[in-house]
């Protein structure tokens, strides 16, 4: 878990404007022993810096919010869990051969409810990183996460997924090892659960690598978070063959939290702090904690038939079309 | 167009082609003769066709439209279209350098279908099945809410009629100008399989040239048996993505079916030729009627006149 | 599948006195066309032949058995599979990276009955004995027989197992891709099965590498295969740590067919052409066509709960112990 | 002698080390002290026994016997035999060079056991359990027909009782003086967990110094959750078996309990000084009388009292 008191936020280029205040406020704040006239600028600047931040903040672009959903020090899963249950026991391997940990799962209680809890994973040192292979899972890693799903469900747990990845990794042994089947098994054998599933995108929701463990009863995402059926740099390169279209393709394929709510995918859209998950990583825990919970609750009132029926009958209705 | 109406047009090119000897224009002429894309050859379209689109010098198995699949598939006449009429909206209002709307009466014209599968009940050598076939040529095969709907319903068909499932993809995978709509088709279409392998049912998946993306990574990878179509390339990333992921040279037959049979991914690759038999014998090895949905005996049995709804 | 018509049976070490006659006869026959007197001599020797063989065959000793089973030219899976059903649809691959030649199987239709047939492959050619690793599967294999195995019980197809195999391969990725678990998980779901299940061990049945396709209602024998808990060599190996005592291994485990018989845990022992089933192919796959009919037609007739207590019952009995 | 013995003659056993001060032989010498296998540190005997069985100094998981280790893990007291007087036979009148009823003898001589598992019924911080131990020390912790059926009754005790099922494995594999009735044993564990899962069970499989073949491939690897302890070597085939096939060298660390964890085998390593708590904490997830053979709530609960049959 990264303590954010003690590391400087990088800031984002759209928050450029953001920084350069705050680098004057302090410049001053550093005359202010010599100069004690300052503290007026400082309180006008001040003032200036809050007024800026909040209008920033509500008139992002799709892209603004892809770049925050990106941030190298966005909390991940493992945050999450380990804010939320330092008790948390993680499970490993798939049994046959691999322990992805691009994908993170365990047992831990939230909010009193027992669960198992399943997350992708990015890390966060450069050598986190590639142990994580950026957040991008091999088939074992989705294979790790139903063997998982399925503990849960035979023993009556509900499932939460934490998703936040690029997709699935597009490389030799994980087509070899049969990647479209291992997310087409996760998507069939979670339809078919008898437990409670919600499903957070709490950064990137990227494609079918997402959708492998996003087939729930709920599905929330934080408020910066983005979800699209590819990536914005695909869709720009395949749609409009430029890589300077990405700001365009975010916009055309409506990929923000706000958006995709609009278009009734999701159930729920999670407040984040000022400025993104990564300003405080407690506030966004707390945020996400109290939503899943509630969620959660609602969902253990159902029977089993009643709980899978919900979730069938939530993707059965997803579709634009006419018939006539 | 719906299958009556193209077998009606088709007759009448038949008809047509007998009839009028003017001499060809550039573009008939064209169309008079196929490249074979693999050994080269020249061949002659009508005899392509009549060896169901495969070169009759090297085997090359070109790809076959939806229509021409269940016509080589289905016995003839049995096949009744379901959902015909079912056209996608555009909710995202999808603008690229063109707009969604624009594009897809382009991908009408082009493919002469109104989406890029097509699905319905059929008979294969007298045995009914439910029966889908997609069309790369429409929309490169993407998978919008159309075609999911529509094989989501063709499962569900299949469920509650309790025959055989056979669905032909050939995909390019997700359809982009549906944006997540498109990506929740791959859950909604396994889900509904997922109801139909419950109830006890019988999907031989068949992948035809090509299959990626979200279309293997759903439906097409679900069959209960898994048959390819030989040299027909299938994934879930392209091959140029990998390469630039991996910066490394991928094996020539990388991705073909005969890969994937050697990484134990498919069940058996069959020419074209023996397809409609090799079908015939499988299902002859599963009894629908003999196993309910909780593994018990079915109370009913199969009437051939009750297939459809 | 090997025409034994054209080609030359090759002796075993047992057999040598047989070869010799056989030698003897043959040059005498040669000499009979400018000494018509030695064809009082030939009869002998035929009638000698004939008295030594069917002695020979009748006496042999365990690691006579082990030779038989071993042959080289022993009809494997393949071979039975080609003969009783040239219409065999072959089904592949584990699904998630691995086609194993090792272990072959698809539907197959055998005196009229339509089950999934399963047996592990040596190989006969130098580079098919390569590809099938000499038989003995990898993890992947026995993943490959589960799928198999799964379908059939999903559709209510009996299933025939053949085993000859040497046992699992012991190596390097086989250990890192987990066969203890794969042949664990074999033997767990094969006891759960709702459709009959005949086992037969048609060459060397070893040891958990033969089990985990072995839990069946109805276990047979071919006359000369052996059955162990391990290879006699191993077993030599580590209680006489010695390899000269593979004789002894053999008869003190008690492995060949009569002698499991007698234990009780299989339940036929089939006849074989004299001198092994590799002396007529048509004649022992006829023969074992015979016996796995027979067997299934009377499981058949079992509810899916009846079959699936008669395979647990089954084993639930195998042990001897007191309780004094 | 059954654990009630035990406990007696260890009593006496402290009672008699204090009592008498006489001058000790060289084996009572030899007794007080064992050194470290992997740091070559002398450690107190006693000592490494109050630790566990664990090297203070560098954390050496030294195997420990069925009847410590039920000491280590069940609340003091709780633990109930179950089968103590089961002994094998000797169906196969098996003979090396030397008789098999001679090293049955031999065997229990050297571990104060009857046979090579011990199982009973346990309680972990007030949760009953069963729970078996295996003790390499008997017979190399080998399988056969005793083994095999006190695994097997465990399980079934497990599923009739609804409470989670422990099972800590150290085996050399199957018990080869008992042929194919050894190899049996194999299924019949396997079959009992097979209903034990369908009745809705949690069986955590725990991993000790050293498991191999026929054991762990049948129950020890078939926990709804594998634990090992740190070091352990665990696998199918022999280490020597393997460089002797492959004819190359291994990795220092292959089928240590860390290689496992790393290829996905087991779900966690856990030092003995965690395992009970750690247990017990997994026990706290998985409520059995919540679920019942159908997947249901099921219609009782489990009463402490009425543990054993
Ligand atoms: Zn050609
Ligand atoms: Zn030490």
């Amino acid at each position: 878990m990264m303590a954010t008191n003690e590391k400087k936020i990088i800031p984002l280029e759209f928050e450029q404007p953001l920084a350069v205040l705050a680098q004057q406020i302090e410049a001053l704040e550093r005359q202010l022993g010599d100069n004690p006239d300052l503290e007026g600028d400082i309180d006008r600047l001040q003032e200036q810096y809050t007024q800026l931040k909040k209008s920033l903040y509500v008139n992002l672009r799709p892209i603004d919010h892809l770049a925050i959903a990106r941030h190298s020090q966005r909390p991940y899963s493992r945050d999450y869990f380990a804010i939320w249950d330092p008790g948390f026991i993680e499970l490993h391997g798939d049994r046959t051969g691999a322990d992805d940990e691009a994908m993170v799962g365990g047992l831990l209680t939230l909010g009193g409810i027992k669960m198992v809890a399943v997350g992708t994973q990015k890390g966060r040192s450069l050598r986190e990183k590639q142990a994580c292979n950026f957040g991008m899972p091999q088939p074992e890693g989705y294979r790790k996460a139903l063997r998982l799903f399925r503990h849960a469900d035979k023993f009556g747990l509900p499932i939460l997924t934490l998703i936040d990845t690029p997709g699935a990794y597009p490389g030799l042994s994980a087509e070899e090892h049969n990647q479209a089947q291992a997310i087409a098994e996760n998507l069939f054998e979670l339809s078919g659960l008898t437990v409670p599933v919600v499903a957070v995108v709490t950064g990137e929701g990227g494609s079918g690598g997402a959708l492998a463990i996003g087939v729930a009863n709920r599905i929330l995402m934080l408020e910066h978070s983005v979800y699209s059926v590819i990536s914005p740099e695909g869709c720009a390169s395949i749609l409009w063959r430029s890589n300077d279209k990405v700001s365009d393709a975010c916009q055309a394929m409506k990929m923000t939290a706000r958006e995709i709510l609009q278009l009734g995918v999701i159930d729920q859209v999670i407040d984040e702090p000022l400025g993104g998950a990564h300003h405080d990583y407690q506030l966004a825990a707390s945020n996400l904690a109290c939503a899943v919970v509630k969620q959660m609750t609602g969902l253990m009132k159902m029977s089993k038939e009643e709980v899978r029926r919900d979730r069938q009958n939530k993707f059965r209705n997803f579709g634009a079309f006419t018939e006539v | 167009m719906d299958l009556k109406e193209w077998f009606a047009s088709r007759q009448k090119r038949k008809e047509l082609q007998e009839n009028i000897k003017q001499p060809l224009t550039t573009e008939e002429y064209c169309a008079l003769w196929t490249q074979c894309f693999q050994c080269r050859e020249l061949l002659y379209t009508k005899d392509l066709r009549a060896n169901l689109q495969v070169c009759p010098k090297c085997q090359y198995h070109f790809r076959v439209g939806a229509l021409d699949r269940i016509d080589q598939m289905a016995d003839a006449g049995s096949f009744v279209e379901l959902d015909a009429v079912m056209t996608s909206t555009d909710p995202l209002k999808f603008f690229d350098t063109e707009a969604y709307a624009k594009r897809q009466q382009e991908a009408c014209r082009k493919s002469g279908l109104k989406e890029a599968v097509v699905t319905g009940i059929a008979a294969i050598n007298g045995q009914p099945v439910a029966l889908g076939a997609m069309d790369f040529g429409h929309f490169g095969g993407s998978m919008g809410s159309v075609v999911g709907e529509k094989v989501t319903r063709l499962a569900e068909e299949a469920t509650s009629n309790r025959i055989p499932l056979i669905v032909v993809s050939s995909s390019g995978g997700a359809r982009m100008q549906e944006g997540i709509l498109s990506l929740m088709q791959m859950a909604k279409t396994s889900s509904a399989l997922k109801t139909y392998h419950e109830a006890g049912g019988l999907y031989i998946s068949i992948l035809a040239e090509p299959t990626f993306g979200g279309v293997t990574a759903s439906f097409a990878m679900l069959g209960d048996l898994v048959i390819a179509e030989p040299g027909a390339r299938i994934g879930f990333a392209g091959r140029r993505v990998i390469e630039q992921t991996i910066r490394q040279k991928l094996p020539a037959d990388f991705q073909t079916a005969e890969y994937l049979l050697k990484h134990g991914q498919v069940d058996m690759v069959v020419e074209r030729s023996n397809l409609k038999d090799r079908l015939s014998r499988i299902i002859s090895y599963h009894d629908l009627t003999r196993t309910g949905p909780a593994g018990e005996p079915a109370n009913g049995t199969v009437k051939s006149g009750q297939l459809t709804k």
